[in-house]
């Protein structure tokens, strides 16, 4: 079989920001899995309550609101210096993109000690009663996924700490931005549901 | 390829989808005499329920053979027309199609997922129908028995208004012909479910939820039935009886299920006793009349009077029965009655006591 | 925001600009003649840069999807022969009433064992392997999209799989069935670790599968070739997209409700008893509504096989490409709303009730518009009955059946009375050995050549078909009289009064010819891997891109990827093919293309081998199993598991003559000259 | 070879172990003609005597364990000790014995009855059912191991932490720490 130069490709670009890149299709995939696995995890709250006579079951208190909604405000304020992070690492910009990740880590540090505490709110224990074990379980599993986000967010900026500042490292600083704006925005639904609903359903 | 290889090839497949063809038909012969007979098959309906769904079966049983017949006959078709077409099998792909021939083939396509779309309409029409009838026997005046299932048996409870009237027994639900009754099911432990393929479709027991089957026997007789979920080590050996009677003799049935014990008759028999109530059978059985009352295990006041021992394992005979009390392990591996071990005479004493309480 | 429309722009011109180049024919005699002098050295360089180095450490480190996939596909073959070999012992149990050759317990964990191995470490990682291994082949790129993932994937399947063996050797094989419904399964009933280690092991293959999918996905949307736009993709890539769409929304319902088991168990929470607000049916829920797209998950692949086999086989394009793309992805929604089927018999509502059984006869339009086009295009294509075909026309005949008997199952009345028998494992076995496992088959004998770059003996191959054919006939086709007459699945042994033995011993003997015809088609694989008939390129004639290479493909699969002109591809290839050149032979670079009309994008430098993914497969392995044992087993694996995954993503040192370009170099002062330049 | 070798030594000795741990005692042997608990243990006495270290081996094994749970509601244990609490019994959830606490102590407990209410169920309780009941009394105070000892039941909270000695508290109670303590 006789071949021919068609196109030659070697003047494209060797990286992409967003949906032109590859990375930012595997972040969405695990975006998609891990959203299905937390709605899987308030529809069972929804079921078992559906169950129940008394939600939350006596003798079981209602949730504190004061201590989650302070996690909630801290998690939806870091998506300004994340936004930031973001737009400084499209220009490819080494030392904003780091400052942006260290605040945004800081504010990361902030949230994690406030839901630490915020499992003291719930009133609950998780082997209590079935209302207490679907609770924990929702927020064990963001917390889960808040801490692993904070971490790769520290092993992603001392990449270009260590000096890897090639476009390929920028691109990563931006996907990981689309993570944790899911973070943020998968606890909003999560939240209703754990603090506002028990009180206003 | 060669000529002569490619025809023996395309006669190859040809005889194989004859072969297919003639297996299909005679296992559909087979299927449509042999199911119908057996004491515990769905096609042999003794109820209105089995009744309904075993000609909801049998409509769905046709069209679907037919069906089938037919996809197979297309495809067996398409085969054989490889051979009578004149042009040779070459590797050259056919990359353009006939237009024509795609136009004819995409209405034939086209019809054929309407057909199927009408079918499942048929079906899903005769399905709904069928439900309802189901649900038709439902009736507050019914008879009420209460079945709880347990790892692995059943206790069966016929429930009354008057608390006095009311009793247990196991493994073993005798109805009236012809009167509806209702089944409420429930489990203390994991889920069983509740079957008598004569009679009527499954219904679950599930620990917590209450669930309710109607059955009706049209005809006098005794069906078996058996767990059908999956409960553990011998879910195999979780079987019972349903006896289906005339009214009279489900009434007599009933009063003599009420009483209690019979005392023992006579010198054997009250050793027997004696026996039972210094042994472990103590620990978890009822004999009502006596200080036997734990309720973990079936309740055995009117044992002789039951068909099957074990949950419908084993017919109730005195050997059966002493080979059951001496080792049930042995029979029935892990069941929930240890081995009771003990001295021959003991046995024989415990054995005839048993078998006077009719 | 700006920079990256400068960047857009870029590309946009050069594209436009080579493609005019391709068009035009610019491609003249002196660039197929530079072609052809540069290969055997770029050849070279390609090879150094793409293949593993020998050794078993480089063995555990590769990333070529190629073998990863074949890796794959040979511990799931053998999974599958265990889980056969169950099968048998069970079959052999049954043969007669009140056989005594299990007792009970063995019974149980040996069906458990059985059902969970053919579900999660057979016929899942199969259906992935076969897409790990040929999608990145049939859309024309070097490798798949994150292969190191690929890799991780594969080693964490095989870490699931012989911990459940291992733990079943010693007496700790799960024994409440596949489902594992609780209470059976929950702390009270079944005490000691053995649906631990179950629960565990679904962790371990729904992760392998998720991260598969993934990898299928973001290959198929980004790393297609040159001028596969949306339309041409091949259908067997369509329905491995499908499958891999279909596992991303299934499996966190399992991986849910195994989070929730397993809590139940070792932590004493309470979602599953009633007494404290749980409810039992919950799991129920959840395990189905992942388990029923489940069986599609394991069908929709096979779709893929049958497409393949049928449109090389009758010689002709597949019959209605739009009508069966869409009907797999009716297929992949419908799936979804079926789960209730399954608990018919638990008594819900009757609204609840009749909305699943339509839905549930709903899927069945789908799958005849699939029958439908494959019988035309055999009808109006010349078929030439090689073995992969002939396994395709079993596919139909036991397909259809068990399709059938589905639909008669839709309905309330008659689920309720043959749910839960020997009906019913008659048909999931006709819809899953003849749905997937016979195309499975035919997939086998189709792609030998390619893995092996040898065929398949044709006349072993048809003593395979027909015993493994007739075997399997006889061992379920009485099954669906054994459930009418009331036999119930799951049970170790049953009584001589029910009359259910002979067709038992039937089934059995049944069972009997099936595992000769298995073991025929071992003999045939070890036998043509070595002495088999050398395939060539392209053996068959087939149209998909995996045959325009090699037999087995270099380890960089296509020296210059080729430029796609038709939906099948090699049908419509011209005499003088256009390819794409200026990928660099030094680096791994992958060419991405845009997700819907496939123009060339951006090139990137996919990663190289690396032994962390193993790392992160055995920190997480040890992680799941200690955890059965002690909650502090999260802790040691979380910190060997943490710097695996930063070694795994750390950078390539500086000096890697393969790095990518500084940052300086995409200065948007650059950029724009080039911009100006290209104008 | 070495690294084989004592692959091979490890996992027999694992099988071993594993064999034993999740065994289904399914086939009891009975005791032949025997009575139930002919067995006397006459030279055991209560109090501080050195108890005869014969290891029950139902205590390496979840499922005995577990049947010892379910014939401690079967056999009504509940009625006087609750779930390890006590009440018209003593506690079994705690490490304080009036009668020892050694296998064989309890086993001798059972069969033989105490003064002040233990009833004697010579007779009435096979021996291996009684060591499996001796067994899951003995995880109640967390004497055997963890990863053996029976987990929750399918049935109301009952508040007892059936696997520790230390945990004097009440957990899982629906409460949860008084809001004074709480941190906030």
């Amino acid at each position: 079989m006789k071949r021919r130069a068609g196109i030659d490709v070697s003047g494209l670009p060797q990286f992409a920001f967003g949906s032109r890149g590859l990375i930012w299709w595997g972040i969405w995939g695990f975006l998609a899995i891990e959203t299905t696995m937390l709605l899987i995890c308030l529809v069972s709250y929804f079921y078992l309550q559906d169950r129940a006579t008394d939600w939350p079951p006596p003798p079981t208190q209602l949730p504190d609101l004061g201590i989650p909604t302070a996690t909630l405000a801290v998690l939806l304020l870091s998506i300004v210096p994340m936004h930031l992070l973001e737009r400084a690492a499209k220009r490819l910009d080494t030392r904003r993109t780091i400052l942006w990740t260290f605040v945004c880590i800081a504010l990361g540090i902030v949230f994690c000690v406030l839901r630490g505490f915020e499992f003291y709110s719930l009133n609950v224990l998780f082997d209590s009663n079935a209302y207490g074990s679907v609770v924990w379980t929702i927020i064990g599993v963001h917390s889960f996924h808040l801490v692993t986000e904070v971490l790769e967010t520290c092993v992603i900026v001392s990449f270009l700490l260590s000096g890897h500042t090639e476009p390929k490292y920028f691109v990563d600083s931006t996907d990981n931005a689309l993570y944790w704006y899911f973070i943020v925005a998968i606890w909003i639904p999560c939240y209703a549901v754990l603090y506002l609903a028990p009180r206003y359903l | 390829m060669s000529a002569p290889a490619r025809s023996g090839m395309s006669a190859h497949a040809r005889r194989l989808v004859r072969d297919a063809l003639r297996a299909c038909a005679l296992a559909c012969y087979a299927l449509t005499t042999a199911a119908c007979t057996g004491s515990q098959s769905i096609l042999n309906p003794a109820g209105p329920n089995a009744g309904n769904v075993s000609r909801l079966w049998w409509l769905m049983f046709y069209v679907c053979a037919a069906v089938f017949l037919l996809v197979i006959a297309f495809l067996a078709a398409a085969l054989a027309r490889t051979r009578r077409r004149t042009n040779k099998l070459t590797d050259a792909p056919d990359t353009e199609p006939d237009a024509g021939r795609e136009r004819r083939m995409r209405g034939v396509v086209t019809g054929a997922v309407v057909v199927t779309v009408i079918i499942l309409f048929v079906f899903l029409v005769a399905s709904f129908t069928t439900s309802r009838s189901l649900y038709a026997l439902s009736d507050p005046n019914n008879l009420r028995i209460k079945v709880n299932g347990q790892q692995w048996w059943w206790q069966v409870e016929y429930e009354n208004d008057v608390a006095s009237q009311t009793f247990k027994t196991a493994n073993e639900i005798h109805i009236p012909v012809g009167q509806t009754v209702t089944l409420r099911l429930t489990s203390s432990d994991v889920i069983h479910s509740f079957w008598v393929p004569n009679l009527g479709g499954k219904r679950d027991l599930i620990p917590g939820h209450e669930t309710t089957l109607w059955l009706k026997a049209d005809k006098a007789g005794t069906y078996r039935g058996q767990c059908a979920e999956y409960c553990g080590l011998q879910h195999a050996h979780m079987a019972f009886v349903v006896v289906a009677e005339p009214v009279e003799q489900f009434n007599a049935w009933m009063e003599a299920q009420r009483r209690p014990a019979a005392p023992p008759a006579n010198a054997e028999q009250q050793r027997g006793q004696q026996v039972f109530l210094a042994s472990p059978c103590v620990m978890c059985h009822t004999i009502r009349g006596t200080d036997a009352g734990a309720s973990v295990a079936p309740d055995l006041t009117h044992l002789a009077s039951r068909q099957t021992i074990a949950a419908g394992m084993l017919p109730n005979t005195r050997g059966h029965l002493g080979g059951w009390v001496s080792n049930s392990q042995e029979l029935k591996p892990g069941n929930r009655m240890p081995p009771i071990p003990l001295a021959p005479e003991d046995l024989q004493a415990l054995l005839s006591y048993l078998e006077s309480l009719k | 925001m700006k920079a990256e429309e400068n960047t857009a722009q870029n590309v946009e011109t050069t594209t436009g600009s080579h493609e005019t180049t391709a068009t035009t024919g610019a491609a003249s005699a002196q660039a197929v003649l530079a072609l052809s002098l540069m290969e055997d050295q770029e050849h070279a360089e390609l090879e150094r840069t793409w293949s593993d180095e020998p050794g078993l450490w480089n063995w555990l480190r590769s990333v070529d999807h190629k073998s990863i996939g074949k890796r794959y596909i040979v511990t799931a073959f053998i999974f599958f022969l265990l889980g056969g070999l169950l099968a048998l012992i069970m079959r052999l149990q049954l043969s007669r009433p009140e056989n005594t050759l299990l007792g009970p317990d063995q019974y149980n964990q040996i069906f458990t064992m059985h059902g969970t191995t053919m579900m999660f470490l057979f016929a899942i990682p199969v259906m992935e392997a076969m897409g790990i291994y040929l999608v990145p082949l049939m859309l024309g790129t070097r490798n798949i999209a994150f292969p190191r993932l690929a890799a991780f994937s594969y080693w964490i399947y095989l870490f699931g799989g012989i911990t459940l063996y291992v733990f079943f050797f010693l007496n700790i094989g799960p024994d409440t069935g596949w489902f594992s419904y609780v209470p059976l399964a929950g702390p009270e009933f079944s005490p000691g670790k053995r649906v631990d280690i179950w629960s565990q092991l679904i962790n371990f293959t729904e992760i392998a599968a998720l991260a598969a999918s993934i990898e299928l996905i973001a290959t198929t949307f980004k790393l297609r070739a040159p001028g596969m736009s949306v339309n041409r993709i091949p259908l067997f890539v369509w329905a491995m997209l499908v499958m891999s769409f279909m596992v991303i929304f299934a499996m966190p319902a399992v991986m849910t409700s195994s989070l929730f088991l397993t809590l139940d168990r070792l932590v004493g929470t309470h979602f599953f008893n009633q007494a404290e607000g749980g409810d039992p049916l919950l799991w129920q829920h959840l395990f189905w509504f992942f388990g029923h797209p489940e069986v599609y998950i394991i069908f929709i692949p096979a779709l893929g096989f049958v497409s393949s086999i049928i449109q090389t086989f009758s010689r002709r394009p597949n019959f209605g490409y739009l009508a069966l793309v869409l009907s797999m992805i009716a297929t992949g929604f419908i799936g979804f709303g079926l789960w209730v089927h399954h608990m018919f018999a638990t008594g819900l509502p009757q609204l609840g009730e009749s909305f699943f059984t339509a839905a549930t006869m709903m899927i069945a339009i789908p799958s005849g518009v699939q029958i439908f086009c494959w019988i035309a295009t055999l009808w109006s294509g010349r078929p030439q009955f090689k073995t992969p075909l002939l396994f395709v026309l079993g596919f139909f005949f036991i397909f259809v059946l068990g399709g059938l008997s589905g639909v008669m199952q839709a309905s309330v009345p008659v689920n309720l009375q043959v749910h839960d028998t020997f009906f019913v494992v008659a048909h999931f076995h006709y819809v899953l050995i003849g749905g997937a496992v016979f195309p499975l088959f035919g997939a086998f004998y189709y792609w030998f050549p390619k893995m092996t770059g040898r065929m398949l003996g044709e006349r072993l191959g048809r003593w395979n078909f027909a015993l493994l054919f007739v075997g399997f006939n006889l061992t379920f086709f009485p099954m669906h009289q054994l459930g009418l007459q009331g036999m119930p699945r799951r049970v170790y042994t049953y009584l001589p009064g029910t009359g259910w033995g002979k067709l038992n011993m039937l089934a059995t003997a049944g069972g009997v010819v099936m595992t000769v015809g298995v073991a025929l088609f071992i003999l045939n694989a070890l036998w043509s891997r070595r002495r088999g008939r050398v395939a060539g390129d392209n053996p068959w004639g087939a149209d998909t891109l995996e045959w325009a290479t090699s037999s087995p493909p270099p380890s960089y699969n296509f020296d210059y990827l080729p430029i796609v002109q038709g939906r099948e591809a090699l049908w419509a290839r011209t005499d003088d093919a256009p390819v794409v050149t200026g990928l660099r032979t030094n680096c791994r670079d992958v060419l991405l293309t845009k997700t819907l009309d496939a123009e060339p994008d951006n090139t990137m430098s996919l990663p190289s081998p690396s032994i962390w993914p193993v790392g992160v497969a055995f920190s997480a392995a040890v992680t799941f199993i200690g955890s059965c044992f002690t909650p502090w087993a999260l802790v040691w694996g979380a910190i060997p598991a943490f710097i695996s995954l930063v070694g795994w993503g750390w950078p390539k040192p500086k000096d890697d003559k393969c790095d990518l370009t500084p940052v300086d170099e995409w200065s948007e002062e650059k950029r724009r000259k080039e911009a100006r330049r290209a104008q | 070879m070495m690294i084989a070798a004592v692959c091979g030594v490890v996992s027999a000795l694992c099988l071993v172990a594993a064999c034993k741990r999740e065994e289904r005692g399914l086939r009891v042997d009975p005791p032949s003609s025997a009575r139930v608990n002919s067995k006397t243990l006459s030279e055991l006495r209560p109090g501080n005597v050195q108890p005869i270290s014969a290891p029950n081996e139902f205590e390496q094994n979840a499922f005995a364990m577990n049947e010892g749970k379910r014939l401690y509601e079967w056999y009504n244990c509940v009625g006087c000790h609750a779930h390890g609490g006590g009440g018209i019994g003593p506690p079994l959830m705690d490490a304080k014995w009036i009668y020892g606490g050694a296998p064989e102590q309890i086993f001798a407990t059972i069969v033989e009855g105490r003064p002040n209410g233990m009833p004697s169920f010579r007779g009435k309780i096979p021996d291996y059912q009684v060591w499996q009941l001796a067994a899951y009394v003995r995880s109640m105070s967390g004497q055997v191991s963890k990863d053996a000892s029976p987990s929750r039941d399918d049935d109301m909270n009952v508040k007892k932490p059936e696997q520790s000695t230390e945990q004097q508290e009440p957990r899982g109670t629906g409460g949860v720490p008084k809001s004074a303590e709480r941190p906030q």
